[in-house]
């Protein structure tokens, strides 16, 4: 571990949005070899400073130096040149292009002075991920690589640019288990490497893992940079939400009712005609939360759409309370009192554009008080709208408040709010915590688990363990399109992650 | 601006501090989108006063075409101290500006409605002719065979042309749900498919050519009991005098444009699909079918407006109508009154004064020459165009200035 | 004129097309100025954009005062019948609006007709010789831009003049359809098709369109032959025009109204017997001996002579 | 389970193609030079073609197996009329040299605008106003051959003035981040507008120029008449001699475009800021700097169609001229799903079926009208039956904002 002259600082760096002061004199260095951890809940300000960092902001005041030299970072392309390489929250990559397009962009070698050397693109970036260890397809499609692999593209673009200093927003918000500790490995390699590092993540366990330190923000302060080595868990959850936070769920046995959901033989196509559910069956009482833990891609989203009737499955049935819904449309499943927290909430679960008010109309509408006899009544739709806001601690704006002014924790408690109002027999929840702070996964999963022991039957689809293992009371592990393995809340990661990449497997249990 | 009403001892949900910005900004838009397209239209007349000056070369020349471009378009009748003379040219020519007005709300809906649903509905055009044709076929030929009364004959023609603009509309909408063919592309072939129909059918050796004089590309007359006129005009029935009932249609158009958007669960499916397809979907809204029924609907609009011109004042149609261009006005129409149903009341009155007030029956030969008016019609509704985008500039001004304001205001 | 007259004053309303149409727009309108700079009165031009224009036109120029009110075009015919009745004390004149078109029967109209196929003939005869002396394959065409009587009218004459100079050859008619009247592109498009099958001389009787099919002559270095008015001016390849004096018509018209000498409730014939049908300059280059021809027919038709169907099947 | 590569044989691909080819020769063998007078020779192969076309689609090569079922059944339906038309038409019509002469005369403006619509709309900024661009096009290259005496400056004069209503697209949409569509369609009003102004103020009574207007010249191509045989020289001669520099200029055009657009770092970045802004921002591409280029650029290559129109093909200009040339050129782009080759197959589709419909007019003058709605219901067709879906780029009318 190198203890020379930090190679990045930021000083006094202060950003106002309107509203907020996001950044509030903050004070960070980073040092040659160190994976420096910057750690807060949702809205502290990570994401801004990085973006400050990164030439994609401007600090209303404050400095950036590098090598202790102050610079000036009016655009990415400084950032670039100055050695700093960033992985966004949200992934910069453009879905229809290769991955060596994605990553040579704005770089590429060329051929006779003005053609795009596509061969030498694909070679460079093979090289550059075989010199770090990971293996990728330069020529395959974004859209068609997992996210996992996406991310190691997002990598790659910082490391062809020679970055020195790698910034990655919440890396692990969207890996599986596997894939994160894939992706530590590289770290470890990037590190050794004499690369720095900032590593941005609300989860306290992955940070103790990585980092050498530790920097917490709350609320656009930086309240304090510590070593790693003898932080717990406990003390930076304190630090970062200033009180005491339960980590652990609690909740008593369940006391499952009879089936509520039952799902059989289920095969489902996914848009390219691929078999991605391959005969699935499970059920779920009321009562009880089932998860479905497994690795992102390997049929979650398929099944899901076809339980929910936003896509025909190829064959099999589903049944909801004794009917056969199979063939029914979303609107029918509503109807009968399935609710579902979609896995993308902004492309999904909200219309941004609505106000909050109408987005929770968004089942219901056509019936009454809603509605009547096809006529909209907006007060009503206000008045629950107020009543939800306030029962659900949505903060952040009223009910006329359009869904895209608010931060993505209190857009997913709207679309609890409202799935979870309309009282349904089966509340399918998907991925209902990704992207959200401890604060607010505490929240959702304190709804999930009153809203079993009010006897609804709960399907959670999730790609973090540690939920599933906190909420479950039954575990079934989905892998290639099918139930490979049932398991009790009591198994350990290490059992469930075997069985998700396919190893041990077991017949599905019924 | 907070008209929440709260609860004793519950706080507001999202307190007025965090609701300040937005609501601050939700405010500033809504003000935007009054006082932009007026300053925009303002702005335009001033560009277009260059235009003007170019021509005329003098100042006195220039205001007095602007001048007589405003008392063209028959606005002066609405002064107080404006005095009529018989019979009162300000009213004739307000009348005329009404009558341009009618279509051009009617076809500014079909296209504003379409883009609620996310839909770029270019086939304004084809739908009002599609309307056009079927209100000649309805009023004008089936009479030949039929006796119909008044009432019935008005009715029946009005939903048949409905039908047709709708129907014609459907078809894109349908391929764009079906195929999920483009319908820029789709909505102007079937533009296209429709001047040439009508120009086949009313032109020479067409089907439904004129009886009469057998060598003129044009229709029969709408039948005495099909005319709108009977009920009252405004003006003289038969000198192009504007029909109450096309008024009235217009006006309910805005109404229902208006109330069916916002307050009818068809108007909340249209726009959901409009704002989010995928999030429409995921709340059992069926994307597909909102799209036919919201061309269909846009449709409609467009054919009633072709009914009401035949049954209005045109009473027959001719092959030069299908050249016209009240349905391409119409997407400016709604481009600027920003798809809403004051914005597009307001904006079709702004073209229809424009066309009818540069007219060269309206400016002095002497000081305008005649052959420049058209292209300066065209001139200043471009500038109007193109300025309604700059509204973002004067929004950003406005926000300035009251941010301004409220820094030196105390708190 | 007596000194009463000295007020009079005139109002031309063009259809829709613009003022420079190369046309019977842009004719009637020259019409309006000479008149009005010959006999010293004040004229103005209305000019129709849309349809919904040409009665408010017709009805502002006779509130106006106009004493005499020229319309051009049939379209105006529904409307003249509503305005001419309320102006008794007014004259009205519509050109290529014969009063049976006017079930009122105003006796303050007075409808005007041009024998579009006799000036049809007279260039589709002299066409037709000049391919005979030319020889190879005998075809000669031409190009409407839409069927409307006038359109019609020309191309029937052009057809029968043709025929009567050579019985055998071959006339292609097609119309551009093309309803603006300024696609030339269409029109050239047409009349190189035409070309293509042999044509030796393009008739266009498509205004602005149709400088795109005298385009194709020209480049193609066949004979072009203009419409309405003389368009000998766009160069040598340009074979004759068929002329139809729009311009004469405004002109002699507005002189009989202001000699109070217009005769109301007829319709005027022009044809080639008085002037108003005829063609204009003659390439240098046609054998005389067909010109003195062409001539010779052109007495006859005037005497009456020769029978030419306004329309016939093509 | 097989994967996709197992499940779309690369033989049943092949075969729809042929399919495609005998659902052509279908119509072609009752057409001139062959004329076959018997129905059964058409209906034959055009059952054939459609066969073949079904069996592919079962196998599951849908898409190449439903061109071969259309174009079959449009095949068997061609041949069949010709073989009940009569020989005198059929020849009259079907000149194949003239219709292709035609086509090509038809297809070249609007390749120029398509492939200016495309540049714009690949860097994500929508171009409706492709219209308003021709005209400006048209006119000022006009207006500057005239004033300068040479074609060369009329071009430049032309290209320049697309130019300029390029950036006054580009900077209402991207600078004040007007809406697209309100921006095009501004441009297509201004455009109108101002030629319309200029043109009777510069040209009024007489028209444009025609006598000593320097144009664009025609290649000079008289030698194909005299290649052998007789019957494809006259086919070549008619075809090409009459082309001139801009329509070769088009053709390569798509050619250059292609290569710009897909093979060059320019054209991957201009693809990148069109796709997802932000992301080429992030690695340090000016996402302004390359929409205003491409929406420049774009008013260039739609006013060089315009130019054509005016100088190259009719020698002078009319007030409205374009007649909607634009628009259908922003249909044949979307129908060629935003590439180039496929922008050039829709215009060459549109330009070939307009060039029939007014040679179709030989069947009957009175409904030669309804013909004119050929193109255009044919484009509907095809856009509903074959092409259906096409994806535009992903950002595209929405205006970047930089943080
Ligand atoms: N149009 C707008 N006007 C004003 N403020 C806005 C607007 N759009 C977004 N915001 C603010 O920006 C924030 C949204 O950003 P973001 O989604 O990154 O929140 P976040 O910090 O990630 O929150 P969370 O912890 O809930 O995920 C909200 O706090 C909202 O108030
Ligand atoms: N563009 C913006 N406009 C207005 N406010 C913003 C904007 N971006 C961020 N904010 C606000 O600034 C604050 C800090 O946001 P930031 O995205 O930095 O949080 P974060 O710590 O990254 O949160 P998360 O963990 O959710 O990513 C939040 O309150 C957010 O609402
Ligand atoms: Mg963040
Ligand atoms: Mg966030």
């Amino acid at each position: 571990m190198a203890t020379e002259a930090p190679i990045l600082e930021l000083r006094g760096i202060t950003k106002q949005f309107p509203g907020v002061l996001a950044n509030d004199h903050i004070d960070f260095d980073l040092r040659r070899g160190e994976v420096h951890a910057l750690l807060g809940e949702n809205g502290a300000g990570k994401s801004t400073l990085m973006n400050i960092l990164y030439g994609l902001y401007h600090p209303d005041l404050g400095e950036i130096r590098i090598h202790g030299v102050p610079v000036r970072m009016s655009s990415p392309r400084e950032a670039i040149a100055s050695g700093i390489g960033m992985v966004h929250q949200h992934f910069m990559l453009i879905p229809v292009m290769t991955v060596a397009e994605n990553v040579v962009l704005a770089v590429e070698p060329r051929r006779d002075g003005i053609l795009l050397d596509y061969r030498e693109a694909g070679r460079r970036v093979q090289d550059l991920a075989t010199s770090f260890g990971f293996a990728i397809d330069p020529d395959a499609r974004i859209q068609d690589i997992t996210v996992g692999q996406q991310q190691r593209v997002e990598i790659l673009k910082a490391l062809y640019r020679r970055a020195d200093i790698l910034i990655l927003d919440e890396p692990t918000a969207v890996l599986t288990p596997q894939e994160a500790v894939e992706l530590f490995g590289i770290l470890q390699t990037l590190k050794s490497e004499g690369k720095s590092i900032i590593f941005i993540s609300h989860k306290l366990n992955e940070v103790l893992e990585i980092a050498d330190r530790i920097t917490v923000l709350r609320r656009g302060k930086r309240i304090e940079t510590l070593p790693a080595a003898g932080a717990t868990e406990e003390s930076l959850a304190k630090l970062m939400v200033g009180r005491e936070v339960l980590l652990r769920v609690e909740k008593g046995d369940s006391q499952p009712t009879e089936s509520f959901l039952r799902v059989e033989d289920l095969h489902v196509r996914d848009e390219r005609g691929i078999e991605k559910v391959r005969g699935v069956s499970f059920d779920v009482r009321g009562g009880e939360i089932v998860a479905i833990a497994g690795v992102d891609g390997n049929g979650q989203t398929e099944l899901i759409d076809a339980i929910t009737g936003l896509r025909r499955p190829e064959s099999g049935q589903v049944v909801v309370e004794g009917k056969d819904v199979t063939t029914r449309n979303a609107r029918h499943h509503f109807e009968i009192g399935v609710g579902h927290i979609p896995e993308d909430r902004q492309r999904r679960g909200l219309v941004l554009d609505f106000s909050i008010a109408e987005n929770i109309g968004l089942h219901d509408f056509r019936k009454s008080p809603a509605s009547r006899l096809g006529w909209l009544s907006p007060r009503r739709l206000i008045e629950r709208a107020r009543r939800l806001i306030k029962e659900f601690d949505v903060r952040g704006g009223g009910p006329r408040t359009p869904g895209a002014a608010l931060s993505g924790g209190n857009q997913q408690k709207v679309i609890l709010a409202r799935e979870i109002d309309r009282d349904p027999r089966v509340l399918i929840a998907a991925q209902p915590t990704r992207g959200l702070d401890v604060g607010a996964i505490e929240f959702v999963h304190r709804r999930l688990v009153e809203e079993r022991d009010e006897g609804r039957a709960v399907l959670l689809v999730s790609l973090e363990l540690e939920e599933v293992l906190s909420l479950a009371d039954r575990i079934l592990v989905m892998y290639e399109g099918a139930i490979v393995g049932e398991f009790p809340p009591s198994a350990t990661e290490e059992e469930l992650g075997v069985a998700m990449t396919g190893g041990g497997r077991r017949e599905a249990v019924a | 601006m907070s008209t929440t009403v709260t609860q004793p001892g519950s706080v507001p949900p999202g307190d007025p501090e965090s609701e300040g910005a937005l609501s601050r900004y939700l405010l500033l838009q809504k003000a935007g989108g009054l006082v932009a397209p007026l300053v925009t239209a303002l702005l335009a007349f001033l560009v277009g006063g260059l235009v003007v000056f170019a021509t005329t070369k003098s100042v006195p020349d220039t205001l007095t075409t602007y001048k007589a471009i405003f008392e063209g378009a028959g606005l002066n009748w609405f002064l107080p101290w404006e005095t009529c003379s018989d019979p009162c040219q300000s009213a004739i020519r307000l009348e005329q500006t009404l009558l341009v007005w009618v279509p051009l709300v009617l076809t500014g809906i079909a296209v504003a409605f379409a883009f609620r649903c996310g839909l770029f509905n270019i086939g304004g055009q084809g739908q009002y002719i599609a309307g056009a044709i079927a209100s000649i076929i309805v009023a004008a030929e089936l009479p030949l065979y039929v006796d119909l009364p008044a009432v019935p004959l008005i009715l029946l023609t009005m939903i048949v042309s409905m039908a047709a603009g709708a129907g014609l509309a459907g078809i894109a909408g349908l391929l764009k749900a079906t195929v999920g063919a483009h319908e820029v592309i789709t909505t102007i072939m079937l533009n296209w498919i429709v001047i040439w129909v009508g120009t086949y059918l009313f032109g020479f050796e067409g089907p439904l050519q004129n009886d009469q004089s057998a060598e003129i590309p044009k229709s029969n007359d709408v039948d005495p009991a099909g005319k709108l006129t009977q009920a009252g005009v405004w003006g003289h029935p038969e000198l192009q005098g504007l029909p109450w009932i096309s008024l009235g249609v217009a006006f309910l158009g805005l109404v229902v444009y208006a109330l069916v958007l916002n307050r009818t669960t068809l108007g909340y499916e249209v726009r959901a699909v409009g704002h989010n397809p995928e999030a429409a979907r995921y709340g059992g809204i069926s994307v597909a079918r909102n799209y036919v029924l919201a061309m269909a609907i846009a449709g409609a609009f467009a054919g009633a407006a072709g009914a009401l011109d035949v049954l209005g004042w045109k009473f027959r149609l001719d092959t030069t109508d299908f050249a016209g261009t009240i349905g391409f006005i119409g997407i400016a129409v709604a481009l600027l009154g920003r798809n809403t149903s004051i914005g597009i009341g307001l904006a079709a009155l702004l073209f229809a004064a424009l066309q009818t007030g540069t007219s060269t029956r309206n400016l002095d030969p002497e000081i305008f020459p005649p052959e420049l008016a058209t292209p300066l019609t065209i001139i200043i509704q471009g500038l109007i165009v193109l300025l309604v985008g700059a509204d973002i500039v004067i929004l950003v001004l406005l926000q300035r200035l009251r941010r301004g304001r409220r820094q030196r205001s105390p708190a | 004129g007596s000194a009463s007259h000295d007020d009079f004053r005139m109002a031309f309303v063009t259809d829709i097309g613009s003022l420079q149409d190369k046309s019977f727009n842009q004719l009637g309108n020259e019409g309006r100025i000479r008149v009005g700079k010959q006999i010293g009165i004040s004229t103005r031009v209305y000019v129709t954009n849309k349809a919904e224009d040409r009665l408010p036109n017709l009805l502002a120029a006779a509130s106006a005062g106009y004493d005499l009110v020229v319309a051009n075009g049939f379209f105006h015919a529904e409307h003249l019948d509503t305005v001419a009745p309320r102006f008794p004390r007014q004259k009205f004149v519509g050109i290529d609006v014969t009063k049976f078109l006017l079930p009122s029967g105003p006796s303050n109209y007075t409808g005007i007709v041009f024998s579009e196929h006799e000036g049809g003939y007279l260039v589709g005869y002299l066409a037709a010789l000049t391919a005979k002396r030319t020889g190879g394959k005998q075809v000669i065409s031409a190009v409407g831009a839409n069927a409307v009587p006038a359109i019609v009218k020309y191309i029937s004459g052009y057809i029968q003049g043709a025929k009567k100079a050579n019985p055998k050859i071959k006339v292609i008619a097609n119309y551009a359809n093309d309803p603006t009247f300024s696609d030339q592109a269409k029109c050239k498009k047409v009349a190189l098709r035409q070309i293509a099958q042999g044509s030796q001389a393009v008739f266009q009787v498509a205004g602005g369109c149709g400088l795109g099919a005298l385009s194709a002559a020209k480049e193609k270095k066949v004979w072009g032959i203009g419409v309405d008015a003389d368009q000998s001016y766009l160069g040598a390849h340009m074979l004759t025009s068929a002329t139809k004096k729009v311009d004469l018509a405004v002109v002699i018209m507005t002189k009989r109204a202001h000699l109070d000498r217009l005769q109301g409730g007829v319709d005027f014939l022009f044809n080639v017997k008085n002037g108003g049908i005829g063609f204009g300059k003659v390439s240098p280059k046609v054998n005389k001996g067909d010109l003195a021809k062409a001539n010779a027919l052109k007495r006859q038709i005037a005497k009456g002579q020769i029978k030419i169907k306004p329309t016939i099947k093509f | 389970m097989s994967g996709l590569g197992d499940r779309l044989p690369r033989g049943w691909r092949a075969a729809a193609w042929a399919g495609v080819a005998i659902g052509v020769a279908a119509a072609l063998v009752a057409l001139p030079p062959i004329e076959a007078r018997n129905p059964v020779a058409p209906v034959v192969i055009g059952l054939l073609a459609l066969a073949i076309g079904i069996g592919s689609v079962i196998r599951g090569e849908r898409r190449v197996g439903m061109y071969a079922v259309s174009i079959g059944v449009i095949g068997l339906v061609i041949g069949y009329l010709a073989t009940r038309s009569s020989v005198d038409n059929l020849d009259a019509v079907v000149i194949w040299g003239a219709l292709l002469s035609a086509t090509l005369v038809a297809a070249t403006p609007l390749i120029f605008a398509a492939l200016g619509g495309l540049v714009s709309e690949r860097s994500g900024v929508v171009n409706i106003g492709l219209e308003g661009m021709m005209l400006t096009g048209a006119f000022f290259s006009i207006w500057g051959a005239d004033v300068t005496g040479t074609w060369v400056l009329g071009v430049v004069i032309g290209l320049l003035s697309g130019a300029v209503m390029g950036l006054i697209h580009a900077f209402f949409s991207i600078t004040l981040r007007a809406d697209q569509i309100v921006g095009g369609t501004a441009i297509n009003f201004l455009a109108l507008g101002i030629t319309g102004y200029l043109f009777i103020r510069i040209y009024g009574d007489r028209g444009t120029p025609s006598e000593g207007l320097s144009t664009i010249p025609d290649t000079s191509l008289d030698f194909l008449y005299d290649v052998p045989p007789d019957r494809l020289g006259g086919f070549l001669g008619d075809a090409f001699t009459n082309t001139d520099y801009l329509i070769w200029t088009a053709l390569a055009m798509v050619f250059v475009t292609w290569v710009a657009v897909f093979k060059t770092p320019a054209g991957l970045r201009l693809r990148s800021v069109g796709e997802h802004p932000r992301a080429a921002d992030t690695v340090g591409i000016n996402v302004f700097l390359t929409r205003y280029a491409a929406v420049t650029l774009s008013g260039v290559l739609a006013s060089a169609g315009g130019v054509y129109l005016a100088l190259g093909f009719v020698n002078s200009f009319e007030p409205n001229m374009t007649a909607g040339r634009g628009f259908i050129a922003l249909a044949a782009l979307i129908f060629g799903s935003w590439r180039p080759f496929g922008a050039l197959v829709a215009c060459l589709l549109f330009g070939f079926s307009s060039a029939l419909a007014s040679s179709l007019q030989e069947y009957s003058l009175s409904v030669s009208t309804l013909f004119e709605a050929l193109p255009y219901v044919l484009t509907l067709i095809a856009v509903a039956g074959v092409i259906g879906r096409s994806t535009p780029p992903a950002a595209i009318g929405r205006p970047y904002v930089k943080q």
